[in-house]
């Protein structure tokens, strides 16, 4: 067991870290490149570092220390929707032509590959109704499909005999885009009579589906865990040096009990999530073992994310409310990275199905 | 079972209901209901039509528009207007500036400004808040300096809500730098924006929406005639106005109305037992909330604020973002992009503008508990 | 709508006020009431002055100002249990015979009786299950009937063919005593062919019980009400005098914000229960109308209650722990009177199930 | 699915998961699930095998009976003791003067105290609180005045947890009250409880349990070779002591034990829906805890308190409590008179006692925030 990295990840960490620290230098810096089109800019040297290939030929404890770089300075670039989790299941799920075709390609950034998978109104369900295959086809609509736009690949889960069946579109589909609250961009996607290949053979492939959506909800846990030690970083800092009433913030002990108590949920989030990597990395790890990390994960986030996040606006008062400061898109992207990954009751209800799977929950083997 | 209002205020109530579900252009209301931003234009709209049938500033002295209401007539005046989605009137004239040009500016000035802010002819726009001040208000440094018949204004003001829209500004200024306490030495000006050397900046927030701004003077000439009151007395008025937002500070009829709305959504997306408990939970909060104003207005004497207004703004700003927040969370992660994830982020301001909850604490501990 | 009480009702405050004050004019003294046998002292008192016939004689709001009183003293005095509750049904129930035998005995307190509703694991059903009636006999078993053995009147409720019915035991049954947590006594009442006397027809009389059951919950709820002011006047006294590193607590801001918060909490609680109590008051008011304020009511009890009880304690540090000290007798009351009106969970259900009665919940009508 | 031990960290947990549940009396482990107090002697009992076995103690140095364990073996050691139900080695002893003793005192005083302090032949109370410090535990007034050969003690602790079992007690007095800072001036002072002047008297608590005491001193004489270390210096003897109690702060453990209860009654009484999502909740909460505690183990060196140890302090507090709140809902009505009300008030004390909360809060914020 190991709750310490390596020399090699900490070599990736600082040049990940370097990497997204000089794209997105200032919260300005970022503003400008959300506002743009795609809006997200570290993409081709992200490529070029190797860090799109990580969940190819890395561990999960390699995917979790990239994307919470990127979590740390609110990078846009979709890397947990596109190379964790669309990537993930071309490489879990493909044919080995469609692998060799596609793998390389994705993460040399040639090829953005997004997942279709949630449909209007059916919460974080994973079982495909609304989109259904037929005859080479698909019908239907998903929405909140992070990118839809940027994309040049598509996958998408559909209803089929049997089960939930997955299927590579690259044209033929209707989008409509909205901004999303963080600056990315999501769309509903309209699909009538679209072509559609079968990724893999076409089965159903709910159980792959399924473990994908785990493993990028680990990973997506740790993106927003490095914004939430960045949106503390930030507080404390403005806590010494604002000042009010003729002295400094942190002289006021009810603003500092307040710090203390984030830090006290951040480090609790950290050890919960890092756990969970642990065990997504882990070649014992079942299926089922893997879905309970992603909830005790995706727990902290809805519970220690949305704490830290929206007490670190509270914290600073009106420059905390202010789109030219940082703080306030800090607490957006992990509020949105909540909404992606599953909210409390989601995660609570899946544990609960499960509570009689053990006496004492141990995170020790 | 409700608590039984009398025959008379019963009456009251279902005139109030009839005139703002009647009167108020529906299109506006629903832009309201659907917690859209409404134009400049709607909101002037709104407010002339409210002012006409003498329902835009019942706190006002009788003289200049007021009625002669009972606190709970109040209440049930504003909780009916929110109920039916009518914006309020603009509370920088109604609330802020007109009670203050009513109860201590010059004769002239009161018959200069006092029916045109009534009907919302001239928007007023806030000039308290500066960068370096903060909930400290009083450490203000924007300075007005009396030459001749004119004060010579230089500084910078922050947080101006719709400050965009406005045609006038109030302002706090510090006319005395040498005053032995940073309360005394200030000043209440009224400075038109129109004049030279203003210039307002728009603010983005959070949610991507432009509603507070920077207003900057530089060397903007203001006739003496613009002062309310006595000069270095600003900080006086000031607090009469700050303790003036009593009615409808807790804003129980929006948050009953958006959570009726979620209740609705819910229901329509067959979402209703998974935030049923969430939802009878602010039911029940709500109920508390607007019980606690009704016996503040019950209890309220003389225009004085009562100290449980820090209690209602609390909780009143809690209940906000916690109905804001279920509407987010029904949404599920279509909530990335949907309004309600920007009014949930925009709703953050509600515990830190007018007196952030931080401070409204300090209140309570000091001026209730003596602590 | 009234939110002020007139001066008759005032003079009641201050004679109640004035008598359980007396008797209980320290923590101490009431210590030594519940050591000793039954555990309450107040009672003839209460008689005496006519405070025991309030809920046959008066409305629910002279009921609660009374109850009030007790609890800004923690008086051990059965007044809700005995008197509001099973006072108040056979009051309600009862035939025109027993009501003029039993209530003028009850309100001069020459009768105490109970009510016997709980049963072993059947949380706060009012429908009887274990307990049966059947030839003038009972049998079964009922738990934490408060103050059994100091009672000279059991009202049972037991299962009839179709219904829970209400009947009169005076003899003929086991208890088995314990201290409850708050310095009064409960027990578990067994029935082995006890002969009983139906209250009333004998008949159905679940809606009778439930109505009961709420009236006395908006009675508890003022009791714990005046407890709830009470441990916060308490602490804030002890914030303002005890020094701690030099200086008086309410110099340490995080302290005085957590008072200020109890403050908040408490005059919600205020307003949420005086209404429920203007509800139960109103002729007007329907059987459900007076339900749904009690699980208002008793929803600030488990939330309010629960949170300034404990933070009470927490202030006060290691002091707030012993029982010499009164804060603890405090938080221990306000916690009893929340386990027996029902916890957070079954009021929200109860108010769930009622969630389409209306678009907007409005206290005014 | 479960973070990977070691084979030989593997092996270690057996063998102390078999000790524990084989060579403890079921007795005593049983009355520790059920929460039960356990009789002294029972204690003594249970700590004595711990120690036939060289289990007691780890943390001591090597000589004195210590193991060379890391950190995780340790924090394995403890939560399978936890978990077994096997009442932990008595902190006063084992967490507290035993180290003290041995890293500061006289090799007189080692040889004389700490064999009897591992086996629990000498239970020791601990004089450190005092009426009218609490949290400012250095405003200490208990007084040692040198007199020849002895100290002449008189004063009061108060908060002396078991002092009613006490054999001998190490308390904290004043040597020096004219020394400049109120930190210094303090020494380490062993008492033997049956001197003359010494009076125990419990302290009821809020459950109706007797576990904490106030301990008077009048004019008791104590030999001045029962000095730890030097004369003045015991504050940092002190500081070191409340630093060492690292392992095993947050008792997750325990709290996992008392969950998995709680799960059990809430199935037997046919209540888990209800419960189901606190009880889920729970374990993760507890699994964040007890992954931090591995954390903290991982990284500690040297024996030097990890300062995210009051990270495990506030939050360990909370679970116990939140825990033990859950017991007690279970119960329902019956709760009023059952032991798990009473053991819920009596947790109030672990979010007190000990360091409070408040007190851990300004570690942080002091000392990992810079705040």
């Amino acid at each position: 067991m190991e709750f310490t990295i390596d020399t090699e990840q900490q070599s990736l960490v600082q040049a990940v870290r370097g990497l997204v620290g000089k794209t997105y230098d200032s919260s300005e810096a970022r503003r400008a490149v959300t506002k743009a089109e795609p809006g997200f800019a570290a993409w081709d040297q992200l490529a070029e570092m190797g860090v799109l290939s990580l969940p190819f030929e890395a561990t999960a404890a390699e995917v979790s220390l990239a994307a919470e770089e990127l979590g740390r300075v609110i990078a846009p670039d979709p890397f947990v929707e596109s190379i964790v989790l669309a990537g993930g299941l071309i490489n879990s799920v493909g044919t080995d032509e469609q692998k060799s075709e596609l793998v390389d390609a994705i993460a040399e950034g040639q090829t953005l590959p997004v997942l279709a998978w949630l449909e209007p109104n059916r919460g974080w369900s994973a079982q495909a109704v609304s989109v259904t295959y037929s005859d080479g086809k698909l019908n239907g609509v998903k929405s909140t499909v992070v990118q839809a736009d940027r994309a040049d690949l598509l996958v998408v889960s559909a209803a089929v005999d049997g089960g939930t069946g997955l299927f590579l579109v690259t044209d033929g589909y209707a989008t409509e885009t909205e901004r999303t609250h963080d600056g990315s961009r999501a769309a509903t996607v309209t699909f009538s009579d679209t072509p559609a290949v079968a990724l893999g053979d076409g089965g159903d492939a709910l159980a792959a589906l399924k473990h994908a959506l785990n493993l990028a909800r680990i990973a997506y846990a740790h993106e927003a865990l490095g914004a939430m030690a960045v949106a503390l970083d930030i507080t404390v800092g403005y806590l010494k040096t604002r000042k009010q009433f003729g002295v400094t913030l942190n002289k006021f002990q009810a603003l500092t009990f307040r710090a203390a108590d984030m830090y006290v949920e951040l480090e609790l989030a950290r050890s919960a999530i890092t756990w969970a990597t642990i065990v997504a990395a882990d070649e014992g790890s079942t299926p089922e073992d893997v879905a309970a990390a992603a909830s005790h994960a995706a727990l902290q986030v809805a519970r220690a994310g949305r704490h830290i996040a929206l007490d670190a606006i509270q914290l600073h008062g009106g420059i905390g409310m202010t789109a030219e400061y940082s703080v306030g898109h800090y607490a957006s992207r992990i509020l949105a990275i909540g909404q992606m990954i599953g909210d409390e009751t989601f995660h609570l209800d899946r544990l609960a199905a499960r509570i009689d799977d053990h006496t004492v929950l141990d995170p020790i083997g | 079972m409700r608590l039984q209002l009398s025959p008379e205020d019963q009456k009251f109530r279902e005139e109030m209901r009839e005139f703002f579900t009647t009167q108020i252009p529906e299109r506006i209301r629903s832009k309201v209901i659907a917690r859209q931003e409404l134009s400049k234009e709607e909101m002037v709209e709104s407010q002339q039509i409210l002012n006409a049938a003498g329902l835009a500033v019942p706190g006002w002295p009788l003289e200049w528009g007021g009625k002669d209401w009972s606190q709970l007539q109040r209440h049930i005046w504003h909780e009916e207007m929110q109920l039916a989605g009518v914006p309020q009137p603009l509370a920088f004239n109604a609330s802020m500036v007109g009670p203050v040009i009513a109860n201590f500016a010059s004769q002239e000035l009161k018959e200069r400004f006092l029916a045109k802010t009534a009907n919302l002819d001239i928007w007023w726009a806030q000039g308290f808040s500066e960068p370096d001040a903060g909930s400290d208000l009083a450490s203000l440094r924007t300075t007005a300096v009396r030459e001749g018949d004119e004060y010579v204004v230089n500084g910078q003001k922050t947080w101006t809500t719709l400050g965009q829209y406005g045609d006038w500004i109030f302002m706090l200024v510090r006319t005395d730098p040498a005053a032995p306490k940073k309360q005394q030495g200030i000043s209440f000006l009224l400075i038109d924006m129109t004049t030279p050397g203003v210039t307002v900046r728009p603010i983005e927030l959070i949610d991507g929406g432009f509603e507070v701004n920077e207003v900057f003077f530089d060397n903007v000439r203001v006739p003496v005639g613009n002062l309310v009151g006595e000069e270095n007395a600003g900080w006086t008025y000031a607090k009469f106005l700050l303790g003036n937002e009593r009615v409808g500070i807790a804003q129980v009829g929006a948050s009953q109305r958006h959570l009726a709305t979620a209740k609705e959504i819910a229901k329509e997306r067959g979402v209703l037992d998974r935030f049923a408990s969430r939802i009878v939970s602010l039911e029940s909060e709500l109920l508390a909330l607007e019980t606690t104003a009704l016996r503040v207005a019950a209890h309220s004497d003389g225009g004085k604020p009562h100290p449980a207004s820090s209690v209602l703004k609390i909780k009143g700003s809690v209940l906000i973002q916690a109905v804001s927040e279920l509407l987010m969370d029904i949404d599920g992660p279509a909530a990335t992009t949907s309004w309600n994830s920007r009014v949930f982020l925009n709703n953050r301001k509600v515990s830190i503008f007018g007196g952030s909850n931080e401070v409204q604490r300090t209140i309570i501990a000091g001026t209730i508990l003596g602590l």
